[in-house]
């Protein structure tokens, strides 16, 4: 009962710790370097996520003053903070999220490098092919 | 006893005046005007250097401090008594090396002078520097500098001997200086605050015995070119250089900047009075006569000669610092005159190496007999040069040896004179076959035919100078006997 | 290497997920996020920035800053892959043409191929008839996602939008074409240069209008001193100022998407690719 | 009109344009490159000259006025918006990065010219948005805004280094996989900071730091914003992606990465600990001198033993890299005033140090077309400037007074016996010995082995005819760098000296105002 309830509570938590350790395992242990640069992304993701979760508020809608447009009418006074969820994590990862692409565009730009010159993705074989070469 | 002080960028001008010379020996198109730019640089900085002996003869000390480092300590300098006394010797010796170096080296058609003559500036520069550094601090980074810059001159063949040679030298030098002395340095910073030479020390009342002991030697063994056994093989690997470097590098500049800054750091900043309280003067005696009396021995039995005379030159180095660290006023005076007097002798005997060397390309003492006919005036040198070295009236090195006698009669300590005595009697013992040698072995020995003559005028002038001053020496020892009790007076405090 | 990292993720997961014990519940309204910095965002747009958008407000004006480097970021991207993988179109020397009339492929070395021909057309390497109900479809729908790209750009005060979603959907509608047809069709309607140089553009604009701020006022990007310029109150010259950045934005967001996949679709020739 | 006082207004807006300049540069580069290959490198190398002369306005500012300088982005006050603080350690690390970015810019223009020939305007843009990305994280009071213009760095640096040889896109791809690893570490941390504060401004989070220090996630934001730190500068265990990433990259890219990447990650680290978690959370309520001084130590003790089975000179570089990184953390976590002092130092001068070794390399490279120590063979006789330069530069990596590294290594060893950790002392000192042998084995190749084509200078005294003008032939064979690398170079060695000898006014006058009080 307690422990459903802690779940409950921390979901928001426990999720993007999932995502992410899914992201860095790819990132560790996979050969493949397109898979590594999947991985690198649900990482990036993961931490997306958490920021985005901890804006939510209960109770609050999206960050946009309703009735904005009724500007000049003192609509001032009744904005309340609580009934809008945070606005500035989503901000942040408007920002995170086009870093995330433009590493993913580079990764991707390298990967293809990296083709170019061994003709394979899998670490395993360049490896081989850097041996060989001495 | 207060000193007065001056303020004088005297000191900064003597160390700077060989370096700024580099720039116009290495552009220089003929070998005339490369030496002429040494020879320049050589004379300015003895003027330089005398200009200030009347103030030190004062009993004033010349200050400079060209900037700041760490809190209270910075690059200065300081000229007194002692540095003085060391400066003197490097640089008149100087001019006589480079005379000797332009003569050796043209005779031999070497290669790279331009290298060669450049860190010798660089060289004899760091070596004024130290002596006339006013810390630890100072003292330390011209005594690194003087280890880098001699690394060329001592490599100088570019052979395979150089090469396992250098790395030798380089090995000790360096090894002792950063593993040890450097380390010794700051904890010594960190313990008292400060680096600068105080007359009577500053570790008094800072550290216990056993932390002033662990200093002492890791200064003693630290500054490796004072050779004091087990840190002195690097000497004679470091002979394969050309013979004018070893002549001034290992009998004057190198190794006299090793005893200087054990001397400097035993005085000024252990001090003679934590020396004496913990009894750590007794262990640094028993380690130089352990020195002394080895390195002896192993001359004896030393044929190539400028190995013998490393060899004595290891066992002469111990002198100074026995005779200082007897801590009696005589022993100090003899100790620190014996920097001069030693200096005087085993340069003539250097030279008289290189300049058989290069009239007949021997290296061996074995091999010399009958040269006495040949090189009489080499060989009378050497012979003075032995005398001197040996203690032997009327030479320059019997006035320390004297002093040092004394001084152990001073401090009670007799087992030092006994010390003494066999060691004079082994100097006689390895000095004495190369004359036999050359003198009188019998007719039919003779290696030499009548076409072997002198060396070049370059090389045999310097050597009869170098000759005459050790005998100068005995009978007019007063610019430096002063010194040295100038220096021993700031010491004591008497 | 994969138990290392099964090792490595347990242990870190395990340690993340342990700590989030202290943590504050989902949601939770009185968690230190949510009453300290982001109410004054909340109650202060409107007075500060006329802008009923709490995200566009913060992101170009509040943290204008950061968003302006956001903007770079892309530009680091478009120029790195450019830098990384571009080949002069000059020395890719295998071509393959569809002689139209009779349907026949052929293969062309070096510079040997009709130039100007109307016979033959230039196809990809690995090319395949293309599907006429996804290319008219896609036709179709391209206009209708540029509009509405046009939109979310414009709209960006009021509803969810602006500048980089707005820039994204042109991006992905030309990209969207560029699949339909071919990569060639693409660059000829919008060639390298034009991206790069609109990449550029859009940043040069939000950067050059903080810079005019800094010129005629004081801080760099503080759009209040635009009101002499744009004829408006402080508060409303803040407003139009979001909006010119966001255009900024939009433009470098659109140019540098093409850019990228440019050259990641065909590894930099540039030539043929999706 | 503000228009006429101009002089103040610009003034005032420094720290906008330090960061801005480069980025308008590049803008313009990027722009002008598809015009004219020749325009953009005109224009970096002003626009780089002009923000080296903003940034030394801006430290002589600091340091007149003593108080740190807060410039509002936008308008905005401080937790609201980005504020940019220059305090004497963020103006020294300016300074820092603008005058090396210049150097290494003005000297490698041949290394330019060959490698980034049809792509001048894309490169001179990336060179420039790297600086700028640099300034940005140095300038920086905010810890989000420091994040993006961390990415802005890193992925100009990997498009920089990933056109160096074949090798290079591989090694560049596992240092784009590390290095986004440790910056989303940061950005978690960040995140961590965010919902235990709610604030992002470094200041204010300090300000809040008093009231949560014992909560879970401060600690848990410190301990992830460090394990990604410790990523980006390549600390032992976490360094596998240095030494290929620096070592297989063109020399106008190492020259410019090498020396700055791992510093000012080392100085975000610093500035972190003490303007964002306080001293007072980082070394009194944590206690992390400890083990981070040990992490420290393996860092420099690997790093030296690494170096030491280098073969290829540049390789050898990167791990004296590694080792330097521990000498900094060291220092830093060692917690006291003079370690924190020492490790400072040692940013600007391994800064300078580095950027000196790795120019010596270009122009070796430039020389001999290779990089294995064994193509230094006979480099004394026949570059003698360059040697000299490329000596003290050496010398100063291991310590030699007056260089220097002199200086700051005897700052670390001081706070290391300070603190009582010889372990630290005693690491230091064997890898100055380490380094000692590693350059003198490159001096004893360049010293004794015969230059390659040039078997002249084996003592051959045999024939003594030629022998008299060998003075003579010797000075012809010498063969200097181009004016345009060797004065730069010739420069920074002799400013390694200068630095050394005023170390001492570095540490009174800057580097004093920079530490809290509150660390002794």
């Amino acid at each position: 009962m307690d422990i459903v309830s802690l779940i409950a509570a921390k979901a928001n938590y426990w999720t993007y710790v999932i995502l992410l350790m899914v992201g860095l395992y790819a990132m560790v242990a996979k050969n493949n370097l397109v898979k590594k640069i999947v991985g690198m992304v649900i990482f990036q993701t993961a931490v997306i996520l958490f920021y985005v979760s901890i804006g939510y508020k209960k109770g609050g809608t999206l960050p946009i003053i309703m009735h904005g447009h009724d500007h000049g009418h003192g609509v001032d006074s009744f904005i309340k903070a609580a009934d809008y969820i945070n606005p500035l994590p989503h901000v942040l990862m408007l920002t995170a999220i086009v870093v995330g692409v433009a590493t993913l565009g580079v990764a991707l730009a390298l990967a293809i490098k990296v083709y170019q010159e061994y003709g394979t993705l899998e670490e395993d074989e360049i490896r081989k092919q850097i041996e060989l070469k001495g | 006893m207060s000193i007065e002080t001056v303020l004088s960028i005297k000191p900064v001008l003597a160390v700077l005046v060989s370096l700024l010379a580099i720039p116009g020996i290495i552009s220089s198109r003929s070998q005339n005007i490369r030496e002429a730019w040494t020879f320049a640089a050589a004379g300015i900085k003895l003027l330089l250097v005398v200009s200030m002996l009347p103030i030190i003869l004062d009993g004033k000390t010349i200050n400079y401090t060209l900037v700041q480092v760490f809190p209270d300590v910075g690059i200065s300098f300081r000229v007194d008594a002692l540095g003085m006394l060391f400066a003197l010797v490097a640089s008149s010796l100087w001019i006589v090396t480079s005379l000797y170096s332009v003569g050796y080296m043209r005779s031999l058609d070497e290669h790279s002078q331009t290298r060669y003559f450049a860190f010798f500036a660089v060289a004899i520069s760091a070596t004024i520097g130290v002596a006339f550094s006013a810390n630890l601090l100072t003292l330390y980074l011209f005594y690194e500098i003087l280890s880098l810059a001699t690394y060329p001159l001592v490599t100088h063949h570019q052979d395979k001997e150089a090469r396992s040679s250098g790395r030798k030298y380089l090995l000790y030098i360096l090894g002792g200086s950063v593993g040890l002395a450097l380390p010794a340095m700051m904890i010594t910073y960190h313990f008292t605050g400060t680096l600068d030479f105080a007359p009577h020390g500053v570790m008094a009342g800072h550290v216990n015995s056993g932390l002033a002991l662990l200093l002492s030697m890791m200064f003693l063994f630290g500054f490796a070119k004072v050779g004091i056994m087990p840190m002195h093989s690097w000497l004679p690997a470091a002979m394969v250089a050309p013979t004018p470097v070893s002549a001034l590098l290992h009998a004057v500049a190198v190794v006299k900047v090793g005893a200087f800054s054990v001397v400097r750091v035993m005085t000024g900043i252990i001090g003679t009075g934590v020396l004496a309280d913990f009894n750590i003067n007794g262990i640094i005696c028993a380690i130089a006569s352990i020195t002394i009396v080895v390195a002896s021995l192993i001359a004896l039995s030393q044929d190539e000669l400028k190995r013998r005379l490393a060899f004595s030159t290891i066992g002469q180095l111990s002198y100074i610092i026995l005779g200082v660290a007897l801590l009696s006023k005589s022993g100090m005076t003899g100790g620190i005159l014996h920097i001069a007097m030693h200096a005087f002798g085993k340069i003539t005997l250097f030279f008289c190496a290189g300049a058989i060397f290069c009239a007949t390309g021997i290296k061996y003492i074995s091999k010399m007999k009958g040269i006495g006919r040949r090189m009489p005036i080499t060989m009378t040198a050497f012979l003075i040069g032995s005398l001197s070295v040996i203690g032997f009236p009327p030479c320059g090195g019997f006035i320390s040896k004297w002093h040092l006698v004394l001084g152990t009669i001073e401090s009670g300590r007799l087992i030092f004179l006994v010390v003494l005595l066999l060691s004079s009697f082994l100097n006689a013992a390895y000095f004495f076959p190369v004359f036999y040698n050359a003198f009188f072995c019998s007719a039919d020995e003779v290696l030499f035919e009548d076409r072997v003559e002198e060396a070049p005028l370059w090389c045999v002038v310097p050597l009869v100078i170098t000759a005459s001053l050790s005998i100068l020496l005995f009978f007019y020892p007063q610019p430096f006997l002063n010194l040295a009790s100038l220096a021993v007076q700031t010491i004591m405090g008497i | 290497m994969k138990i290392l990292g099964t090792i490595t993720i347990l242990l870190c997961g395990g340690l993340l997920i342990f700590f989030t014990s202290d943590f504050p519940d989902f949601g939770d309204p009185k968690s230190p996020a949510s009453i300290h910095l982001s109410p004054y965002f909340i109650e202060h747009t409107l007075e500060d920035t006329a802008v009923p958008n709490i995200v566009t407000s913060v992101l170009a004006d509040y943290r204008s800053y950061d968003t302006m480097f956001e903007t770079t970021v892309i530009l680091t991207a478009g120029l790195a892959c450019f830098l990384l993988l571009r080949i002069p179109t000059k020395e890719v020397t295998r071509r393959y043409y569809l002689h139209e009339p009779t349907g026949v492929t052929l293969r062309f070395d070096g510079d040997r191929y009709p130039k100007g021909s109307n016979v033959f057309k230039r196809i990809d390497s690995n090319w395949v008839p293309y599907d006429i109900i996804i290319n008219f479809t896609c036709r179709l729908l391209i206009h209708f996602i540029q509009i509405f790209a046009l939109y979310v750009v414009a709209h960006g005060h009021y509803s969810p939008g602006g500048g980089f979603q707005g820039g994204v959907v042109i991006g992905a509608s030309i990209i969207l074409f560029a699949i339909s047809s071919n990569l060639r069709a693409s660059i000829k309607r919008l060639g390298e240069k034009a991206a790069a140089i609109f990449t550029a553009t859009g940043v040069f604009i939000y950067a050059g209008t903080g810079a005019l701020c800094m010129v005629i006022g004081e801080h760099f990007l503080n759009y209040s001193f635009l009101a002499p310029l744009l004829g408006t109150d402080r508060i409303m010259a803040r407003s139009h100022g979001i909006f010119i950045v966001e255009i900024g934005v939009a433009v470098a967001v659109m140019a540098v998407m093409i850019w990228i996949y440019y050259n990641l679709s065909s590894a930099g020739k540039q030539d043929e690719g999706l | 009109m503000t228009f006429f006082d101009g002089d103040s207004s610009l003034i005032s807006n420094l720290p906008a344009i330090v960061v801005t300049l480069p980025l308008f540069a590049s803008l313009i580069a990027g722009f002008l490159g598809w015009k004219n290959r020749k325009a953009p490198y005109p224009i970096a190398a002003v626009a780089l000259f002009l923000t080296f002369i903003s940034s030394v306005v801006l430290m002589i500012q600091v340091m007149s006025t003593g108080v740190a300088i807060e410039y509002r982005m936008a308008g905005w006050a401080a937790p609201v918006g980005i504020v940019y603080v220059i305090d004497h350690l963020s103006a020294l690390v300016i300074l820092l990065i603008t005058s090396i970015a210049f150097v290494n810019f003005i000297a490698n223009k041949s290394n330019i010219d060959t490698v980034f020939r049809n792509k001048a305007g894309a490169f001179n843009s990336l060179y420039l948005l790297f600086t700028a990305g640099l300034l940005g994280m140095t300038a920086t009071g905010d810890a989000f805004n420091l994040y993006v213009l961390m990415e802005i760095a890193s992925l100009s640096g990997y498009a920089l280094i990933g056109l160096g040889s074949n090798r290079a896109p591989l090694s560049t791809l596992n240092y784009l996989f590390l290095g986004t690893i440790g910056a989303t570490f940061y950005l978690l941390g960040v995140g961590y900071i965010y919902i235990a504060t709610g604030s992002l401004n470094m200041a204010d989070i300090a300000s809040i730091m008093p009231k949560i220090l014992d909560s879970s996630m401060i600690l848990f934001a410190f301990i992830i914003c460090m394990v990604g730190l410790l990523i980006k500068m390549a600390i032992f265990p976490l360094h596998g992606w240095l030494p290929n990433a620096y070592s297989e990259s063109a020399n106008v890219a190492a020259g410019l990465i090498a020396p700055l990447t791992t510093k000012v990650t080392i100085y975000i680290m610093i500035r972190i600990c003490l303007t964002l978690f306080t001293p007072q959370y980082t070394f009194d309520y944590l206690n992390t001198s400890d083990l981070m001084v040990w992490l420290a130590i393996g860092t420099i003790i690997f790093g030296s033993l690494s170096a030491l089975a280098q073969k290829d000179y540049k390789r050898m570089l990167t791990y004296i890299i590694i080792a330097e990184v521990g000498y900094m953390v060291g220092g830093f976590f060692l917690g006291n005033r003079i370690g924190v002092s020492g490790a400072i130092l040692h940013i600007v001068n391994d800064a300078a140090m580095t950027l000196a070794l790795f120019m010596a390399a270009g122009i070796f490279m430039w020389k001999t077309g290779e990089e294995s120590q064994e193509s230094l063979k006979g480099m004394f006789a026949k570059m003698p400037f360059t040697m000299a330069g490329f000596t003290v530069a050496a010398l100063s990596v291991v310590g030699v007074p007056p260089t220097c590294g002199f200086f700051s290594k005897w700052y670390l060893i001081s706070g290391g016996i300070a603190a009582g950790q010889y372990f630290f002392v005693a690491a230091l000192i064997f890898s100055s010995l380490v380094n000692a042998i590693l350059f003198f084995r490159i001096f004893e190749i360049a010293h004794f082995e015969p230059f390659k084509d040039h078997h002249h200078h084996s003592s051959n005294h045999s024939n003594k005819g030629e022998e008299a003008s060998a003075h003579d032939t010797h000075e012809q064979t010498i063969k200097e760098a181009p004016l345009g690398m060797l004065i730069p170079f010739m420069a920074v060695s002799i400013l390694l000296v200068v630095l050394g000898l005023y170390s001492g006014q570095i540490v009174n006058n800057i580097i004093n105002f920079a530490i809290p009080s509150s660390i002794l």
